[in-house]
């Protein structure tokens, strides 16, 4: 059975980039392959635009969306997800030389970069609007550009992408301020595999994979090259 | 292709409206019309509709401020490719080809993730009073959309400046009209009216490119519909409505440009 | 003003393009209200000529003179001149009229704005005043009616007197006219010689280079014969035309006839 | 607080064997390039009947062609690209279950490719009935009078007649399509703009990719400059006067 | 073949522009060899009728035969006629080889290219036979040497009498000319007679619009005098313009010398 697995375009590391090889890397990668071993799909990644990925899952271009999406009520409305495959906690990150914290006071008349339609966009918005400005990107790399070119303050996000930003060259200039205050009924229920909601079977299926590779180790082995700490999150 | 023959205007104009064929076309385009606004969701216009009017008033605010600070360049670039010293011409068209040459979007790209970038790194910069400018998204867009108009009718203009008949020009200079008055009065209106209706397209075009914006965080009707394609999931609705969108601005700006047109009566 | 002061002199003329010597030492005197006819065979220099008494030609050697007021020039170091002094070029222009061959009216302003164009933005004459005036002219060239049209709507010889009327706006010391009918068809000639004609006998200053040798001997007070880029002869009309002189004069009179 | 400016000049990341990314420029560059020729191509197909529609067709005929050009003129490209991805390979689809087939999978590429055909037909279209129209009846009336049928008119007659007229404008369009195939990174398609993109956010060198691309782009339009300029003085070769 | 069989004929054609009659019933016929020349004031109708004889302008009614076929017409509903047959309408217009006035050469082919066009295109000959026979026809006419040029390069004579070996090309039942040598200079005027002279010479059939009476009188066998849309007087050219007997011929004639 092949299935089309639709990831991002734009880069979004160390979970889905391009090497200059023009091959796919990153964890999401590694677990992508994993889940298509253990389940016996035939897996062909296709890359598409973030804005358009759920229509792109709706209109069958593609059969199952894995691009680091949260499972969020708003979400399934529209399409289905698996079971979570990573939980992270949402992180803000700033310049070293400003003073602020993950918190509405702290971020007080800052402007704040997150991308656009993700859980931490909603959350900004319904925690930090009264507070600071809030600006949205079409992807993260692009706000983590834009913080370390000081045009915005802070930058929330996932707090292992922000860490991978934090590691680059590029992020040298910044470090974590802190992790927001939990708020389940937006951040969700961590990230899962996004299926359309007639294919049943198949999330089953992705379901179950997930089950088996992290209880035979896969998950863990291929985690460790990327992450120092429990990606899983329970 | 009957017989090879082009059609003439007349068969085609006139009080046509009422050819039955049309009014079937437009019965079936009001069926269309019907048809979306039952069959398909519309009821987040209702949320949005505050963000889409100032999403449109970004989109020609980019529009109207690029456009005519472009123009003003524009001029200057046909001017001196016209009259030039030939090292400020050759300047001039080299300028307008790399920019023609180019896509804009990686125009856009390289001005706010490149050179905004290189800004931050020099605390001068950063302590000065431009800062608070540097660091929004529009300057870079308006930059970008505001030299590529440029280029493309600094090129046009540059036909138009050399189009204008040399004797009209030797008539106003035996009337003892000075450099800059000859330019004002005769030259620059004379060149503008040949150019008008060219000038409509290219600013069509330009209200075209303003939507690249988006892609640098200006929220403009396209960046404001992007959100509610994100936001709703849906697939259509949102484009169709910035499809229509579009096609109202087009079909003002056309009928603006024709009114200026038709001020001055052209001999067929 | 005295009658007899001199409108325009030009003295010892030369012009060259590049080697080519097209004027080679020609001189003229007009007196208010003399109308001098140049004429002469294609390629003789008499386009070159007027076209150096307002400097859109600059002369190579010799000197301009215009209500008496010389016109200021030195070396451009090519063995040419160059006005040294823009405004006094402007403001000289601005007193002699220039009718063109081709009116080159335009084409952006109606036939009005066309005439109170360089009153306004050149004189400095208050707009009021200088659409009233330009009605009295367009009425006296029979263009009343259509001082709203552009240009590109008129015939010819509509064109041509439009063209006469925007250089009466500007009240010249004199008027110069280039053929001005030679891009008529014949049947609008008529029209615009009338009008100069009348001009003429108003005692306008003119000059003029035409074609319509008739024409030149009822109008013009003293005919300028022009060949080879220099004065083979001149006189009054009656004696030109009449008794002329030079074989190349009877030649040029006889071949046009 | 000095580290240094975001390597604007490491060259060895454009190296063409990862790690540097200049293969995967050239691959973009390449998917450019196919999308731009296809798209032109679809585009002129579609011109060309679109002209002789709009010219000799039936009164609906012309109605709709010129529906179709004007919308697509007043539409951003960049929300048609939208909407034809979307709509057209949907559409496709449906059609395809219609009679009972499977869906295809319609890659970028060929999307790309139509959606920027459609946008270039309506362009040419106009371009080349405007050439046309440019083209003296007499020429035409002379085929007539030797018997020549209207197709072959068309083809023998009119279309090289009109080619001189035609080609400034068909050379822009050209430089146009180039151009438009940025836009498919909006859809997700790996043609040069997005292949800079990505190479920018792996590597962070946004300057030295941009300033490549950019130059892959011009030297795009350049050669491609001199090559409309050489059809043209082929084209121009039976008019008299300055080429 | 038989030579006074008839190569065309037209029966009371008649030819409305809209609400205008252009013409009014007008027939002719000619014979194998014979050389008709149409003669008559502008607006006449003459370019008409000889364009309704290719079908260039449909006919509202009348029939027209070409070597004794007749072109299948019908009603087009409006009043008028359309041919009921495009291929025949086709094939018959191959056979008559028209110069137009403006020579209307194919810009885009060389001389040679343009002479060999219908050959190979419509009449299926090879393209070698065609060059070969296009290359003796060149010479005739005195192009050998120019045909690789392109038309836009020659001279307005040079062109006609392209246009013309473009005609014999054909090898054409009959030829039809609209005042070939109208768009002409006079000094070129002379070198397209002499070629139609040639032609006429050789008892070429040969329908043709002229305002070169003394050229028609040498060359026609029947003169045609049309007006208003209706032959007013038609014969020989001796009889025609030695001894008119209708007024407007009369008129005619003398205005035009
Ligand atoms: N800008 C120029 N550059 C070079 N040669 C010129 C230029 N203008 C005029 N000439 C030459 O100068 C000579 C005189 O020209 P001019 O136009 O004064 O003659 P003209 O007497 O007005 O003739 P016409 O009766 O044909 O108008 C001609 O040989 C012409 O070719
Ligand atoms: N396509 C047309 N539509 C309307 N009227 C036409 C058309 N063609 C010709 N006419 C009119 O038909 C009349 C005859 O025209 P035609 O060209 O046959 O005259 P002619 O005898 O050839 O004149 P000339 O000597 O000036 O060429 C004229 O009044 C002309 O205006
Ligand atoms: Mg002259
Ligand atoms: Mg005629």
């Amino acid at each position: 059975e092949t299935i089309k697995v639709g990831f991002a375009a734009e880069p979004y590391p160390p979970f889905t980039s391009m090497d200059a090889a023009g091959k796919w890397v990153g964890w999401e990668v590694e677990f992508q392959e994993a889940i298509c071993k253990e389940a016996k799909l035939d897996c062909v990644i296709t890359p598409v635009a973030w804005d358009g990925i759920i229509p792109a899952l709706t209109s069958k271009k593609i059969d199952v969306i894995i691009g680091s999406m949260s499972i969020t009520e708003e979400r399934m409305k529209t399409i289905d997800f698996s079971d979570k495959y990573y939980n992270t906690p949402t992180g803000i990150i700033g310049n070293k030389t400003d003073k602020l914290d993950a918190t509405p006071a702290g971020l007080a008349g800052k402007i704040i970069g997150v991308q656009v339609s993700t859980v931490h966009a909603d959350y900004a918005k319904k925690h930090f609007t009264q507070a600071a400005e809030i600006k949205e990107y079409q992807t993260q790399d692009e706000a983590n550009q834009d913080l370390a070119a000081g045009r915005v303050d802070a930058v929330q996000a996932d707090a292992i992408a922000l860490d991978a930003f934090l590691k680059s060259e590029a992020g040298a200039c910044c470090e974590h301020k802190g992790n927001v205050e939990d708020d389940p009924a937006v951040l969700g229920l961590g990230v899962g595999i996004g299926v359309r909601k007639e294919d049943g079977a198949l999330k089953e299926k992705l379901n179950a994979a997930i089950k088996a590779i992290r209880a035979n180790g896969t998950y863990d082995t291929f985690s460790k090259k990327y992450f120092d700490f429990n990606i899983y999150g329970d | 292709m009957a017989d090879a023959v082009p059609n003439t205007d007349k068969r085609n104009g006139g009080a046509s409206w009422l050819m039955p064929h049309r009014i079937v076309l437009a019965l079936i385009f009001a069926g269309l019309i019907v048809l979306v606004a039952t069959t398909m969701r519309w009821d987040w216009l209702v949320d949005y509709q505050g963000q889409l009017i100032a999403g449109v008033g970004r989109s020609l605010a980019m529009l109207f401020s690029s456009a005519f600070v472009g123009m003003i360049f524009a001029i200057g670039l046909g001017l001196v490719q016209v009259t030039g010293p030939k090292p400020l011409a050759w300047l001039a068209s080299g300028f307008c080809g790399i920019i023609r040459g180019t896509p804009l979007l990686l125009q856009l790209w390289l001005l706010y993730y490149g050179l905004g970038s290189i800004f931050a790194q020099y605390p001068e910069i950063k302590s000065s009073f431009l800062w608070p400018y540097l660091r929004q998204a529009w300057p870079y867009g308006f930059l970008s959309l505001m030299i590529s108009f440029a280029a493309y009718e600094g090129e046009v203009m540059r036909g138009a400046f050399k189009g204008v008949p040399r004797g009209e020009l030797e008539a106003a200079k035996a009337y003892g009209m000075g450099r800059s008055t000859m330019f004002r009065r005769i030259w620059l209106p004379r060149a503008v009216q040949r150019v008008l209706p060219t000038l409509n397209g290219e600013t069509v075009l330009q209200l075209k490119s303003t939507p690249l914006v988006a892609t640098i965080t200006v929220v403009d009707v396209y960046g404001v519909i992007s959100k509610v394609r994100q936001n709703t999931f849906l697939t259509y609705e949102p484009l169709l409505l910035l499809a229509l969108i579009y096609l109202v601005l087009t079909a003002i700006l056309v009928a603006v440009f024709r009114y200026f047109e038709n001020r001055i009566p052209v001999k067929t | 003003m005295d009658d007899s002061a001199k409108a325009i002199e030009v003295i010892d003329l030369h012009k060259k393009f590049g080697p080519l010597e097209v004027l080679k030492g020609v001189s003229i005197t007009a007196k208010r209200g003399d109308v001098i006819a140049l004429i002469g065979g294609s390629g003789s220099g008499k386009s070159t000529f007027l076209r150096c008494i307002n400097m859109l030609e600059l002369p190579s050697a010799g000197t301009i003179s215009v209500h008496g007021e010389t016109i200021a020039m030195k070396g451009d170091g090519r063995g040419g001149l160059l006005p040294s002094n823009r405004r006094q070029v402007q403001r000289i222009r601005s007193k002699l009229a220039m009718v063109f061959q081709n009116f080159n009216l335009w084409q952006h302003m109606t036939v009005l704005q066309n005439v109170i164009e360089v009153p306004v933005h050149v004189l400095g004459i208050s707009r009021d005043e200088a659409i009233a005036r330009a009605e009295t002219l367009l009425r006296r060239v029979g263009l009343f009616e259509k001082r709203d049209i552009y240009p590109a709507f008129l015939s010819g010889g509509q064109q041509q007197r439009a063209a006469i009327a925007r250089a009466l706006a500007i009240d010249p010391l004199a008027m110069l006219f280039d053929e001005p009918t030679s891009a008529l068809d014949p049947e609008l000639v008529g029209e615009v010689l009338s009008v100069i004609g009348d001009l003429a006998a108003e005692k306008r200053t003119m000059v003029l280079v035409t074609h319509e040798m008739k024409f030149a001997r009822s109008v013009a007070s003293h005919v300028v014969f022009l060949h080879n880029g220099k004065i083979e002869e001149e006189g009054p009309p009656e004696q030109l035309f009449g008794d002329p002189k030079s074989e190349r004069l009877k030649k040029f009179i006889s071949s046009i006839h | 607080m000095t580290y240094v400016p975001v390597t604007l000049a490491d060259l060895s990341l454009l190296a063409l064997e990862p790690p540097g990314w200049g293969g995967v420029l050239l691959a973009g560059f390449r998917n450019s390039i196919y999308i731009a020729v296809g798209g032109y191509s679809l585009g002129m197909l579609i011109g060309l009947f679109g002209a002789a529609g709009k010219l000799y067709g039936g009164l609906i005929l012309r109605d709709l062609l010129e529906i179709y050009t004007t919308l697509v003129r007043a539409v951003p490209e960049l929300v048609l690209i939208l909407l034809l991805y979307y709509a057209g390979t949907d559409l496709v689809n449906q059609i395809l279950a219609f009679f009972g087939h499977e869906p295809m999978d319609i890659s970028g590429l060929l999307a790309g490719i139509v959606v920027i055909g459609v946008v270039q037909g309506a362009y040419t279209t106009e371009v080349i009935r405007g050439a046309i129209k440019a083209v003296p009846i007499g020429q035409i009336e002379a085929g007539r009078a030797y018997g020549m049928s209207p197709f072959m008119i068309f083809r023998r007659i009119t279309i090289p007649a009109m080619l001189p007229h035609a080609l400034p404008g068909l050379g822009n369009l050209w430089l146009i399509a180039t151009k438009d195939t940025a836009l498919l990174a909006v859809v997700g398609f790996t043609e040069l703009t997005l292949a800079t993109r990505q190479a920018a956010g792996a590597t962070k060198a946004y300057m030295t990719f941009y300033l490549a691309a950019g130059a892959l782009y011009l030297a795009l339009s350049l050669v491609s400059g001199l090559v409309i300029r050489v059809l043209e003085h082929r084209a121009r070769r039976g008019i008299a006067g300055p080429v």
